[in-house]
């Protein structure tokens, strides 16, 4: 078995004190979760856990003790679940197995929401330069990876938009901080909604001419990527 | 500041055939040229896609280039006659500015954004946008619960986090009350939406139909099948007028009535030959 | 740790061949029986191990190493489940309480108490232009999201409801100003574009303060209203 807590010697089976507490501590934390299908929130398993018991380390110890088997313990926000290792997806994984399917334009809102959050339905059109289309936020909404959180303290007081645990739970994150590139994106300022003072394009002048690598765009081009139909064709 | 989309922005233009409720006619070959914007959510991405194109990183990017190729795409839209979303045109309007705010000497006395600075606007808009069209990417391929990584299949009830049994979420409530007013409202409520015939409509179908016809005929008897119903009536009889009025001064039609509120009357006119200019 | 493999020192987190290949089959099986909403028969758990394996090993190894934990495996006529821990049962609801969903009409009367409060009941037969049934309000108070506020400066004095703190907490809202408004439900696609130009939702009164027309609700309130047996009787 590949139980990573390195026991001491003579220690096995016969864990007394504070180590036995965790451990009769940890049966508990497990039980519940495991009973659950749902993330089950921290706070309850505090309220069910003897007084006095660190509820970290009883979650670190379940957590390392999991982290090489067929089912992991994995946070989700304030919360705690138990998910097969991705590993043995193709052997669980049945036909009727199904996942909500997104528009490309709902997947984009979605990620906007998410990176963005506190964010308005405006700063998303902003973002994204276009109207949201009925049904976009709608389904993002329904979907329960949405939310609404609030409004904005600014003038029309806009409501703000942001996600949900069962997003987190969903893609995988125990929080938001875990989002794919969030501290580069953060870092170049592409999370703001202003141009960032250390941004930097070329300036006019070197662009007017094209690069080496360059070519102009033609007729036949506009055709090519589908911007036009070709000429003649009937319809 | 760069323009703001409007509501109907991913809307792709329909050819002018499509947007007469009667039967199609014969199209010419440059008309049956449309615009594929069905693919795209917006100018900005357009423009982004042209940008991928220059097959240069985004850093990299010249933005007066990538303005003139957008302007250029939207020649040629005009050249074969297609209509255009109106945030394309929007956005080629606000493009044709930041190129002369390149290119010439900026005035004195101007407290508006240098073109620098609105390229660099743009430039930092089409770069977080393809930021955020990665992050979807990447966030799509992660491990999903229920596809690759899955909960307990025979969950047992543990005791609720809450005090209450009830559950409900603020979607629910959102619905049940919009939903609920909206009934309401639209059941004490009745504007029924009326058939409007646009003037464009109108001379569209007079110009097909006066060509035809060599004497005097009464304009109802033109309008006779789209008269059937009445509620289609007056607009059509509004705007048929209207449209004929037009089609006199071009001299593709002649026009005729004895006193007020007698029949009108119309026939072909001494330019009816020429393809009218619809 | 609870770990009831015996390991051999030096073993740990090295074990090679048969012993590895042990292991990995029993990730499989664990995953496949906790992701099951069935007990997962063994000819199942056979077909899924790579070739050559012998189940019997695997599920012993299995067994054993969830013998003193939270849960336990367990053997159900030829199939597998995973099953709480029995000295950890009193965590299970035996008593099958079900999370009950509110009714469409409880929703919309929920609904209509938060962007109306005050709002007596008359008030929401009005806007939801039907009789209200007394067990929908009935369940609203029960449900602890909507209590009686007080009572109405006009004829009949009725009584007038608002929501509680609980309504907020459970539905994520900071105050009652969050709640969207028209516009917002309009581009969130929650509400359709047709409805009439002077349509419009009420911004919900802040919570606690009585209105102007409004009187608390005493304690011979709640006698007339029949909530508490009338004072010195009986029973």
């Amino acid at each position: 078995m590949a139980d990573i807590v390195p026991l001491k010697p003579g220690q096995k089976g016969t864990s007394t004190g504070l180590d036995a507490e965790i451990d009769e501590a940890a049966r508990i934390a497990e039980a519940l979760i495991f009973a659950s299908a749902e993330p089950v929130d921290e706070a309850l398993i505090v309220r069910k856990l003897p007084q006095g018991i660190n509820v970290r380390v009883v979650m670190d110890r379940l957590m390392h003790h999991y982290a090489d088997r067929g089912v992991n313990l994995v946070r989700v926000g304030d919360a705690w679940a138990f998910r097969t290792a991705a590993d043995l997806a193709f052997l669980i994984r049945d036909d009727k197995t199904e996942i909500r399917k997104l528009s490309r334009a709902g997947l984009e809102v979605l990620a906007i929401i998410a990176y963005h959050q506190p964010v308005t339905r405006a700063e998303i059109e902003e973002i994204r330069g276009v109207a949201t289309s009925k049904g976009t936020l709608d389904v993002l909404l329904e979907s329960g990876w949405v939310r609404m959180r609030g409004r904005r303290r600014s003038p029309g007081r806009p409501v703000t938009y942001g996600t949900t645990n069962g997003f987190l739970d969903h893609f995988g994150l125990a929080e938001l901080g875990d989002l794919p590139g969030v501290e580069e994106l953060k870092g170049a300022g592409l999370l703001s909604g202003r141009v960032p003072a250390n941004f930097s394009f070329p300036m006019p002048g070197e662009g007017e001419e094209l690069a080496e690598d360059e070519d102009p765009i033609t007729q036949m081009d506009l055709e090519e990527l589908g911007l036009l139909a070709p000429r003649g064709e009937e319809n | 500041m760069l323009p703001k989309p409007v509501e109907s922005a991913s809307q792709t233009t329909v050819s002018p055939a499509e947007a007469l409720p009667w039967d199609a006619p014969e199209r010419r070959p440059e008309e049956a040229l449309h615009i594929d914007v069905d693919g795209f959510e917006g100018p900005l991405d357009l423009l982004l896609h042209l940008a991928r194109h220059q097959r240069v990183d985004l850093a990299r990017i010249s933005i007066l280039a990538l303005a003139e190729q957008y302007l250029d795409f939207i020649d040629q839209a005009r050249k074969v006659r297609l209509e255009l979303a109106a945030d394309y045109l929007v956005m080629a309007a606000w493009l044709a500015f930041l190129k002369s705010r390149l290119l010439l000497p900026k005035p004195a006395k101007d407290d508006g954004p240098s073109g620098e600075e609105l390229a660099a606007q743009l430039a930092f808009r089409l770069k977080r946008l393809e930021a955020m069209r990665e992050a979807a990417a990447r966030l799509v391929n992660r491990n999903r619960l229920g596809r690759d990584v899955f909960a307990r299949g025979a969950p047992e009830e543990i005791e609720a986090e809450r005090g209450s049994k009830f559950q409900a979420s603020l979607y629910d409530l959102l619905i049940a009350y919009a939903s609920q007013r909206q009934r309401l409202a639209v059941t004490t409520v009745t504007i029924a939406s009326r058939a409007v015939w646009s003037l464009a409509d109108a001379r569209a179908i007079l110009t097909r139909m006066v060509g035809t016809i060599e004497e005097w005929t009464a304009l109802d008897q033109f309008l006779v099948r789209y008269l059937s119903r009445p509620e289609e009536r007056a607009s059509a009889m509004a705007s048929a007028f209207a449209a004929s009025l037009e089609l006199v001064r071009e001299g593709h039609l002649d026009i005729r009535q004895a006193e007020p509120f007698a029949p009108i009357y119309l026939r072909r006119g001494p330019k009816a030959g020429a393809q009218p200019n619809g």
